[in-house]
């Protein structure tokens, strides 16, 4: 008798597998840190080294202690590593990715079962453990800038990203009258500047953390995913526009909101995490107008100058709520 | 506050509307894989030296069996006979003596008890067709109905639902449109592409024989564009017809799906849980329209259809007309035999078809198609958890959430399971197929109909 | 044997946080110091300790009607006492504790232990049973107490452990990490009864 | 003026300081009544209306009855000079959730049956649960005005009913997660809360105006 093999139908199948989906998102993602690397120096190499080595570490251990099947080669974890490295800004000390990518791994998402059962984004969690844990060496971006940084105004301010500036000027100009007249000039002349520098924003010639300041490389790499359906418009498009139209409402610069900070990173890699952004048509929008109206109440009113990540992790806590009540209606319902 | 959730949605729906195309939501596109047959002129099948034919052919009450071990039967001599109304008999396919009637292994899974004929070889017919074909506009409705069943005539899309019960929809229904299926969507298959091909005048003649029965205004003959000489042929067959029109349909997996086209053709949707005559159509297959025709005008029963026998399995891919009850094995050796030893065998397409323990099972009537996979496309790799890509969401054409459904039912929480749509599904696979985990979810969900059939029986 | 097993299982088999789940707004609260888990822990065995006494003594005059609010009177009595003389007498711990010790009287584990316990039985074995469950809640306040002061500010007892260079992990004290220790240690102990059940069978 | 501190309230209650999140009240409820959605939605109501009421009662009473003011109502009814009674706070406040509770379940389940069999086993639960006493203290602690306090209980039950709910939806999610064996249960599900506290820290600092 000749072998035969038995399943269930359909006997065909699609050939994009979770390997291929992670593989080519971590592709996707290389540009953005490679030009981290030309612009901070090679110590950015270092720390996504760091960060990823201690993520595959990290769940290889965990499985082997759950005697679960080992599954580093499916590439999850090594994204994890990676969106987490850039989260960080150029200059922490090598053990921040690693104690990072540890939380990230293990109380992110192993805990809960491991890849697919995870409820919030693992990379975002260990930021978050950072942020909470050390916020001075997760705030305060020493690091030089390659051609030194173009915006001006800027010597008063520890931290250099264009958001915190932003945040140090809003301050200063909201409360205005218990300032001298120069100091209310010059804040505004930094906003007019900050808001003029959309292309230094855009190719990303401006501090910040490692993956995220260039704008430019990670449209394109979200425009690679998105032509090839591994992330659907929906969150990312939602979520810009979402911040877009409400710094608009609120006076300020939409492009600037935009470009600056690590909307892009976020809206388009860490909001789309499949895992834990929701799987409906409606949810998916919501998710992303969620997203952005919070990192705006954060950017403008919060603790910190930058609230992409904790609006991600904010919404993903409301994914199941937004699944269960945006279930699609049955085909004639 | 809930009102604002719920203008919030339905401004979410407004715009997710414009959006959509005018086809059916979600679907997916498989390769068609029909280059193996679509230009194969459909041959005879030489006829076997015996034939395995199940008197369970179709959904509904089993028929009666009217024969005995060791009885002489022609060709077309019914075998069974109906005594209910959803219910159809079958007939012997070739002329021979009855060999035994016995529990074989029925193409659907499962034993069925079966009539096994072996052949004489002389193919007598018990009742041979006129010369000029009976004219079919003066015999009377009920009359056409009763000579449908008679026939043995059932679905022969794949679902095998008996024709004639399809055709008599309560009064307070009326039909206007009959659609006709020949979206044929499924990979591989080519068997009603080649029909509307070869027998486009006899199928039109069915079309006719139909509306006339359930006085339908209008029929839309519904074909995939991929192929496209069908399409033409059926167009300029028509041309003269008002009532007739030929539609073409983007290619989409499950575009031929019952409500699916329904939605393509009429924009209007089948209610959910509901029938296609709950809204005014019937949707029949192509070669259940020749069927119905050669059954009325020839008095022809349905001892034979067209069958694709094809694959990367088999070595030289055919279209076959094959009598019922004719053994796998027996196409296939007919096709060339095997190109490999290790091959997964289907009946009917890679979407929907079940895999074959043996290939001693015979043609029924829903037989469409045997596909024969090697190991290069019998895909056999390890479940992986689900990592909520809402791909399975996206395709579904049902709208349902076949991770939650699955997942619900993996649990065996078949309540939420239902919650979440569970009996609407139609099993087309398209989530099963798109998914990157490899997730079985249309087996899981299989499953959870069975416990669900299972829980209801015993409450 | 029986007095000895009304002492040890608050202590072990059911102790009141890791295995009774109860009492748990405190133990996450409190636990930022051993100091503070220390404090705590006294107030509880206190007021346990008095209320188990006085409602054994009374048991059998209360009318089961409306013995719940009658408890909770002798609580709340015994709370207001210890939240007087600590605020006399450790005015910082006080302070530090701040809402947690009026909370005493809504603490889960006392009523439980009222009504559980000593309204059913005599006063000898309900005074084993609050030093039991008393001693249980603080040790696993301690427990978790050590693990948040130790890498949360670097400190036990107050004494650093390290050197100047150890930068502590600021997220223990915060309430995420009171929740992921307490999540964690419950696991842990789950996963070693696990291990020994198997060796056993 | 008012209104930006009732905003201030709020926005602390719900967000900042959420009582679940942030202080530590109310977990024996959020750990076990958040399994499934549809119990945590009830309860959330429950607690919310528990505490408004709490709220504004305790404060009455505190303030009439406890303190040595000269609004002091026993002072004045018994004419002698206002008594300091502040010490009897916890046994008034617990004294009076208690009976609170029982008389608002007595009060549903003669109007409004409907609502008694959605609240109505959550509410002898309520008792026990330290949020309402907490809240209560802390209007005091706090010095707010009746206004106040009113709010500020409402939102607090508002910031647990928001826990609750976002934990209920994740557990139901984790139900059918391939969880560890050991961590089954209560121990993710704290776990879950120290996530959800970690993506709660968003919003520290938060100042509206």
């Amino acid at each position: 008798m000749n072998q035969r093999f038995i399943s269930a139908s359909p006997h065909i199948h699609d050939n994009l597998n979770i390997q291929k989906i992670m593989v080519t998102v971590i592709i996707t993602l290389i540009p953005a840190g490679a030009w981290a690397i030309y612009l901070f120096g090679l110590q950015v190499l270092w720390i996504t080294l760091t960060a990823i080595v201690s993520a595959v570490l990290t769940e290889f251990v965990c499985q082997k202690i759950m005697k679960r099947p080992v599954s580093i080669l499916d590439g999850s974890a090594v994204l994890t590593g990676l969106l987490l490295a850039y989260n960080l800004p150029p200059d922490v000390p090598l053990w921040i990715p690693a104690v990072g990518s540890l939380v990230a791994v293990f109380i992110g998402k192993q805990i809960f079962g491991g890849l697919g059962f995870n409820p919030m984004n693992p990379a975002l969690i260990g930021r978050a453990f950072l942020m909470a844990s050390w916020p001075v060496h997760m705030t305060v971006f020493d690091a030089p800038l390659r051609n030194n940084m173009p915006v001006s105004g800027i010597d008063s301010v520890t931290g250099a990203t264009p958001l915190a500036v932003f945040k140090h000027m809003r301050e200063i100009l909201i409360h205005k009258s218990d300032l001298l007249p120069e100091q209310v000039t010059q804040a505004q002349q930094t906003m007019a500047e900050l808001n003029g520098a959309y292309m230094k924003l855009f190719i990303g010639q401006v501090g910040g953390c490692i993956g995220e300041v260039s704008a430019l490389l990670l449209f394109l790499g979200g425009c690679y995913l998105l032509y090839h359906h591994i992330i659907s418009w929906k969150i990312p498009v939602a979520y810009i526009g979402t911040v877009m139209i409400l710094t608009t409402i609120l006076g300020e610069n939409p492009l600037f909101h935009a470009l600056s900070g690590g909307l892009f990173l976020g809206a388009i890699y860490m909001a789309t995490d499949m895992v834990t952004s929701p799987v409906t048509f409606r949810g998916r929008l919501l998710f992303g107008v969620g997203c952005g109206i919070l990192t705006v109440v954060i950017r403008f009113w919060g603790g910190y100058p930058e609230g992409v990540s904790y609006s991600i992790l904010l919404m993903n806590l409301v994914t199941p709520l937004l699944d269960k009540y945006t279930r699609p209606k049955v085909f004639g319902g | 506050m809930n009102i604002i959730a719920t203008a919030l949605l339905d401004l979410v729906d407004l715009i997710a509307g414009s959006v959509r195309s005018r086809a059916f939501s979600g679907g997916v596109h498989p390769e068609d894989c029909k280059h193996y047959t679509e230009h194969k002129i459909i041959e005879q099948c030489p006829l076997p030296d015996y034939v395995i034919i199940p008197l369970q052919q179709h959904i509904g009450a089993p028929s009666e069996c009217l024969v005995e071990k060791g009885m002489s039967v022609k060709t077309g001599q019914p075998l069974s006979k109906s005594t209910q109304f959803v219910s159809v008999p079958v007939h012997a396919s070739i002329s021979g003596r009855i060999a035994a009637i016995e529990k074989r292994p029925h193409p659907g899974g499962n034993q069925s008890l079966s009539i096994v004929i072996e052949n004489d070889g002389k193919d007598e017919w018990f009742d041979p067709a006129p010369d000029t074909p009976i004219d079919t506009d003066n015999i009377d409705i009920d009359d056409l109905k009763q000579r449908i069943q008679d026939a043995g005539i059932a679905g022969m899309g794949g679902a095998s639902f008996p024709t004639h019960v399809k055709l008599s929809p309560p009064s307070d229904k009326p039909i206007d449109v009959i659609i006709l299926n020949g979206v044929e969507c499924e990979p591989y298959l080519t068997a009603d592409h080649r029909l509307m091909l070869e027998k486009t005048d006899e199928i039109l003649k069915g079309l006719h024989i139909l509306m006339r029965i359930v006085r339908a205004k209008k029929a839309i003959i519904g074909i995939e564009k991929n192929k496209a000489d069908a399409i033409q042929l059926m167009q300029k067959k028509t041309k003269r017809w008002k009532k007739i029109s030929v539609l073409p349909l983007p290619v989409k997996y499950p575009q031929g799906g019952e409500k699916q086209l329904i939605r393509a053709a009429l924009k209007r949707q089948v209610p959910a849980g509901g029938l296609p005559m709950d809204i005014g159509c019937i949707v029949q297959n192509v070669a259940t329209a020749l069927a119905v025709y050669e059954a009325v005008a020839f008095r022809k029963p349905l001892i034979e259809r067209i069958v694709t026998v094809t694959g990367p399995g088999i070595t030289e891919p055919k279209n076959f007309r094959a009598r019922i009850g004719t053994p796998f094995h027996h196409l296939i050796t007919a096709s060339g035999g095997y190109t490999t030893s290790d091959v997964k065998i289907i009946h009917g397409g890679p979407m929907m078809g079940i895999t074959e323990l043996s290939d001693q099972v015979p043609v029924i009537k829903g037989t469409s198609g045997i596909l024969v996979l090697d190991q290069s496309v019998s895909d056999l790799s390890r479940e992986q958890p689900c990592i909520s890509c809402a791909r399975c969401v996206d395709v579904c054409p049902m709208k349902l959430m076949p991770n939650r459904i699955a997942s619900f039912v993996e649990h065996d929480r078949i309540d939420e399971a239902v919650a979440y749509g569970l009996s609407h599904c139609i099993e087309c696979g398209s989530c099963s197929y798109i998914c990157p985990a490899k997730r079985h979810l249309v087996h899981y969900i299989k499953h959870g109909k069975a416990l669900l059939v299972r829980k209801r029986n015993s409450s | 044997m029986s007095f000895k097993k009304d002492l040890i299982k608050g202590i072990f088999q059911e102790n009141p946080v890791f295995r009774l789940m109860l009492g748990l707004c405190p133990v996450l609260a409190t636990s930022t110091s051993v100091q503070n888990a220390l404090g705590m822990g006294s107030a509880v065995i206190f007021v346990l300790l008095c209320s188990n006494i006085i409602v054994s003594l009374v048991r059998n005059w209360v009318p089961a009607k409306i013995r719940i609010p009658i408890y909770i009177s002798i609580i709340a009595t015994f709370v207001t006492i210890v939240d007087l003389v600590m605020a006399g007498y450790l005015p910082d711990l006080h302070k530090s504790l701040g809402l947690f010790i009026p909370l005493i009287v809504v603490n889960c584990i006392i009523l439980g232990r009222a009504e559980a316990f000593a309204g059913k039985n005599g006063v000898f074995r309900s005074i084993l049973d609050a030093l039991g469950m008393g001693i249980g809640f603080t040790l696993a306040l301690t427990i978790i107490a050590t693990f948040r002061e130790i890498l949360g500010n670097g400190t036990w007892m107050g004494v650093p452990l390290f050197g100047p260079s150890f930068e502590p992990v600021l997220l223990m004290i915060l309430s995420p990490g009171a929740f992921i220790t307490i999540g964690l240690l419950i696991g842990l102990l789950n996963w070693t009864d696990h291990a020994r059940k198997i060796r056993h069978s | 003026m008012e209104i930006k501190m009732l905003l201030i309230i709020s926005v602390s209650a719900i967000l900042v300081s959420n009582f679940v999140l942030h202080r530590f009240l109310g977990l024996c409820p959020y750990i076990g009544v958040s399994r499934q959605l549809d119990s945590a939605v009830g309860m959330g109501m429950a607690v919310v209306f528990v505490m408004s009421i709490a709220s504004a009662v305790t404060w009455v009473v505190y303030r009439y009855f406890l303190e040595p003011t000269p609004v002091n109502l026993l002072a004045r009814w018994l004419h002698v000079n206002p008594p300091d009674l502040t010490f009897l706070r916890t046994i008034a406040f617990i004294l009076i959730i208690a009976s609170l509770v029982q008389f608002v379940e007595m009060v549903i389940q003669k109007t409004s049956p409907g609502l008694y069999r959605s609240l109505g086993i959550y509410l002898p639960l309520i008792t026990t649960n330290c949020a309402v006493l907490g809240v209560s203290i802390l209007n005091i602690d706090q010095d707010y005005n009746f206004l106040q306090s009113l709010t500020n209980g409402f939102m607090s039950g508002i910031g647990f009913t928001l826990a609750l709910v976002l934990m209920a939806g994740l557990r139901e999610k984790l139900e059918l997660a391939n969880v560890p064996r050991a961590m089954r249960g209560a121990p993710i599900a704290f776990i879950m809360a120290g996530c959800m506290a970690l993506a709660f820290l968003g919003f520290a600092g938060l100042k509206i105006g």
